[in-house]
């Protein structure tokens, strides 16, 4: 049976699943069961400064298996009140990653420092969400900004920092750089792509917020491509992202040059049983393919181009 | 298990309005996938918000939901008229098991919207069923002549004791219980409520099965919006036996608002 | 029944659906045979100063009927052969237009006098290759670049020139923005978004070059996404592009901002008979909603928002 | 009607390897999907091209393929390997119409590759087959055993002469037309090859079946790069009846390279 287990950045894993900030994780029970079901690791909901409701419904549409849109609008309780959650998984095992999104570098340090005082083994900076009323675009689709951001955390915390990048820009490897440049343990990528659901009878468009992110297996050979340029581009580890549902999924995000791989729309569809079933489904592959271990197959596609 | 529902709104017209009471209304709506006593749809009020709501007519394509004035969406509700287009997915969660040969449905507030159904299903299936109807006032006393009409012995209590028992409705609850061999309890309605029920059917060994309200987004299980312990309402739910919720804190005590905060009832 | 006739930027068609292009677009005959089939107006393969052979094969890799994935590498007869082609589409009553690449503002327009000498009714600048070789990016991803190739292909041409905008960016409404501002008669969008296949048995990406571009259903929502923004920023007409398969798409799309749109991706799955029943689903919805007339959905969903 | 089969690639391994003669070599591989004479697939040589290939084992779960060496991949393939992975996608295009009771092969080069298998299935359908079967010499005739081996009967022409007829098949083929009384005539070689067979039929009133090669890249009738006239080859072949094929000017005169310049043979 080939060797699941990750090593990278610090952090030592008994799977490369790891649940994808936004979906169970808004309550420390479900943190709990997706660890419980058998994730190798648990990212929270991004959390801000103070409670936010999130736009209201319709928040989200589905497109037959093969996609999902959402604007949640980045409900969250503050991390405030947040650490309670967290503190109800740790307590029943899980390895928790929080997830922080701020305006600004200063907020993001602020966030992040109190976010690593509840003992997370990382922080997750979500710097991508593409529905996030910024100024305009999102918070980190400038490089410049990426670096400053991950830098200004950096020096506050002492748990690993991940970058998470946004696919809704022209050079997801620019963005990954400056992340590295800044001191980014590693980078995940990518968040939901940028996009639009219309209904023609009532000639609005569905989510109450207009635009959102797409997620789900429509993204997959986006989030392959992200992958593929930022491992060319860095040297620090890179999470996959993006229609991750199947063992085979993991391991083609694993050749592109992903160490680990977050799970979210899978868990609507298949429900949280999915995080049972993918490391089951990964290591049947992986003997099959005459891998002794999930990490060395990390870049594999790389070497013959 | 394939648990992926296709959740593809359909946006259908809004065929019949009946106001229930003062404070209540049903809207009627042709939508054809099949749906199950318990179970709920996500109605879509273009404009304004989209609301969890269970069907309090499930059979056949022409389906209903029941809304009483909670807030803003809810009133706006009120006021749709024949003819509105609303957008419905679902309908979602598990359904009521139709089973038990002697049921005692204990309905407050607007939980008469989905425990209608339910025990229109069992009379159909021969069951004996009491109702437990409480309400604020008479007026407020929703589906009792459709609890009538389906065979159905309805004890009423009212708040201010305009008809029936002056009091709460676990008062009326509590003396069935005393009186009765159900083999089965069915309640929704505010959690506290449901907990006296509980309280009252536990020691006689009569299992309870609550209907249970969350604030709900995705529905599908995926944003952890309606999390209730290690239960997500929407898929878990929105049926619970009593035993599955004894060991959640959080039951008649906390609720979860739109950003995830635990707020007291 | 519905009145589908258009007319944006000088163009009368008597429908909204062109072929988009790159598909079907390398021979007349085949042009023809689109128009035969009832597209509005078809639009040529992107042709090159000189011939492309393009990458070697695979140059495809399907998703279900969700989406399909290419790296064709522009391949074109080159400008000093198409002329031909375009005459043998012409003859056949065909409504042309000319699809021009290039890799800078002076070969723009070059390329596009010589495309113009041919009598298309317009030429459409492919600003957007994600697999095109450039400077590490596209071409038209810097929104100066935009504007300068466009006012230069404007000085040079008489026809309406319609420059097609990338997904690939953060901020599409940028660069159709600069689009307007460098005198385009309309601006299209989406090109295919940059996406990437792994097969793990090989242990190598699918396609001969690597990274490719996905298009068909699941870049709909993107495309949707894309034409909002761009509605939202610009005065010139917008054509739609993306994932289109039926009328109520392109009614999507329409009332998203756009005036007409392109078909691609699903020639391969429905077959060039397509643009027979996309017209006639078109017309019966807008008969079924109440519009007298196509255009009269154009941007319908911004009113209420 | 749809057209869409699902061409996803399924990566197998090379079973067999049967040098068929000097340039040419059938691979055998385990492929599920059903095919019939007549298509083809597109086989992915991993780190070299991606090519058309007819079908010269279409029956079982256990394919086949016959390449000659033209260029460098075809080269390359020679020395493919029982244990080579290879990537199959299709089968894509139309078929051979097995109807027809006495049948004229006529195959030059690789042509004898997809029509092996057609006169196979016609033999077994009880059809009297004869094959002109043309090469450069003696032991570049492809499939000849094959031929005999199904019943067919087998006339052959080299251009050296070393066994046959010497000189052009198209030559041993208008003799047969002249004595036969056939109801179809298949075809696939070189375009001036087919234009003389369907030359020599035409005024006989037999019709012709052409199978077509054309540049390919997509196969799933999109890229363009595959285009006759007004057809496609990889969606409305590659097996054409003559008449459809006389309209076309570029038949037998013009193909069109990898960037879609149309070049002279
Ligand atoms: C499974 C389920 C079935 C339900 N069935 C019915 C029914 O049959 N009839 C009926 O009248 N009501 C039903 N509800 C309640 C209903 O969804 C709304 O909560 C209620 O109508 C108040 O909405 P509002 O926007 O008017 O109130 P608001 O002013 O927004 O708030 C009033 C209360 O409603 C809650 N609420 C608001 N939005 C939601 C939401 N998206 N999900 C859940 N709660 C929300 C708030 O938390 C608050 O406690 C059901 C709820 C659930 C979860
Ligand atoms: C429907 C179809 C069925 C075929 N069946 C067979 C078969 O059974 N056996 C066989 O030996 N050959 C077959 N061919 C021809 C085969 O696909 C190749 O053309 C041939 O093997 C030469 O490839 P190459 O790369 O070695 O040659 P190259 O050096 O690349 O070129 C030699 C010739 O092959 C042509 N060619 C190259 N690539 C392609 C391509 N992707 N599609 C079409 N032609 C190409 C070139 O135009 C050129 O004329 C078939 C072609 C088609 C279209
Ligand atoms: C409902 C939903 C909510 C999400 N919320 C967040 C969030 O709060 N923070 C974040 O960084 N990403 C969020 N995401 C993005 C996911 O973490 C993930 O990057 C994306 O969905 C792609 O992965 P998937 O295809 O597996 O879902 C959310 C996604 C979904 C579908
Ligand atoms: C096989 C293929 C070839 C393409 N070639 C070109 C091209 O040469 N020039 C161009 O501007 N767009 C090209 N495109 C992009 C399409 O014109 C279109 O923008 C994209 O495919 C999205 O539309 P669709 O989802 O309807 O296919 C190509 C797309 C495909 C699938
Ligand atoms: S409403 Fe989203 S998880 Fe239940
Ligand atoms: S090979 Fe692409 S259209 Fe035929």
């Amino acid at each position: 049976m080939a060797d699941l287990s990750v090593r990278f950045a610090g952090l030592s894993l008994r799977n490369p699943f790891l649940l994808a900030s936004g979906v169970w994780g808004e309550s420390g029970d479900s943190l709990a069961g997706a660890w419980a079901a058998g994730a190798g690791g648990v990212i929270t909901k991004s959390i801000g400064a103070v409670p936010r409701a999130g736009y209201p419904n319709p928040t989200i549409e589905t497109y037959e298996r093969w996609g999902l849109l959402n604007a949640m609008g980045l409900p969250n309780p503050g991390i405030g009140e947040y650490p309670r959650e967290i503190e109800v998984a740790q307590r029943a095992g899980a390895l928790v990653i929080g997830s922080v999104f701020a305006g600004d570098a200063t907020e993001f340090a602020r966030l992040a420092r109190r976010m690593a005082a509840t003992g997370v083994i990382a922080i997750e900076l979500n710097l991508s969400c593409p529905h996030a009323e910024g100024f305009g675009t999102e918070v980190g689709s400038e490089p410049e900004d990426v670096e400053k951001i991950v830098r200004a955390v950096v020096a506050e915390v002492r748990v690993p920092v991940i970058a998470k990048i946004t696919p809704n820009t022209s050079d997801p490897a620019g963005l990954a750089s400056a992340a590295e440049a800044g001191g980014a343990a590693a980078v995940s990528a990518i968040n939901t792509v940028r996009a639009l659901a219309i209904d023609v009878h009532l000639r609005r468009p569905v989510l109450a917020h207009g635009l959102g992110g797409l997620s789900g297996a429509a993204i997959k050979p986006i989030g392959l491509a992200c992958i593929w340029q930022i491992y060319e581009a860095v040297s620090i580890p890179i999470i996959g992202i993006g229609g991750i549902g199947s063992g085979q999924d993991a391991l083609e995000y694993a050749m592109a040059g992903a160490r680990a791989v977050e799970v979210g729309t899978a868990v609507a569809f298949d429900g949280i049983s999915v995080f049972a079933r993918l490391p089951r489904e990964l290591a049947g592959l992986l003997d099959e393919l005459g891998f002794a271990r999930f990490e060395d197959a990390v870049g594999a596609a790389h070497t013959r181009v | 298990m394939v648990r992926y529902r296709r959740p593809v709104r359909t946006i259908v017209r809004v065929t019949d309005r009946v106001q229930e009471t003062p404070s209540t209304v049903t809207l009627r709506f042709p939508y054809a996938p099949p749906a199950l006593p318990g179970q709920f749809v996500m109605v879509w009020f273009p404009g304004d918000d989209e609301l969890p709501m269970s069907l309090s007519y499930t059979d056949g394509p022409s389906k209903g939901i029941t809304v009483k004035v909670m807030g803003e969406t809810s009133r706006h509700v009120q006021s749709v008229a024949p003819g509105t287009q609303v957008g419905i997915r679902g309908p979602y969660g598990n359904r009521f098991d139709l089973s038990p040969r002697r049921i005692l449905v204990v309905a407050g507030g607007s939980g008469a919207a989905v425990l209608a159904p339910a025990a229109e299903a069992a009379r159909a299936r021969g069951a004996e069923v009491t109702v437990a109807l409480g309400a604020t006032r008479a007026s407020e006393l929703l589906f009792r002549d459709r609890f009538r009409a389906m065979g159905a012995r309805v004890e009423v209590a009212t708040d201010d004791g305009s008809e029936g028992h002056a009091g709460f409705v676990t008062t009326v609850a509590e003396s069935e219980l005393a009186r009765g061999e159900f083999e089965a309890v069915w309640t929704c309605g505010p959690e506290v409520m449901m907990r006296k029920v509980i309280a009252a059917a536990e020691p006689l060994g009569v299992p309870v099965h609550c209907s249970m309200e969350r604030h709900m987004k995705c529905a599908i299980g995926m944003c952890d919006a309606c999390a209730l312990g290690p239960f997500h309402v929407c898929t878990d739910g929105p049926v619970f036996p009593a035993e599955r919720l004894k060991g959640v804190p959080d039951f008649g005590r906390f609720h979860r608002d739109s950003s995830g905060r635990r707020v007291p009832f």
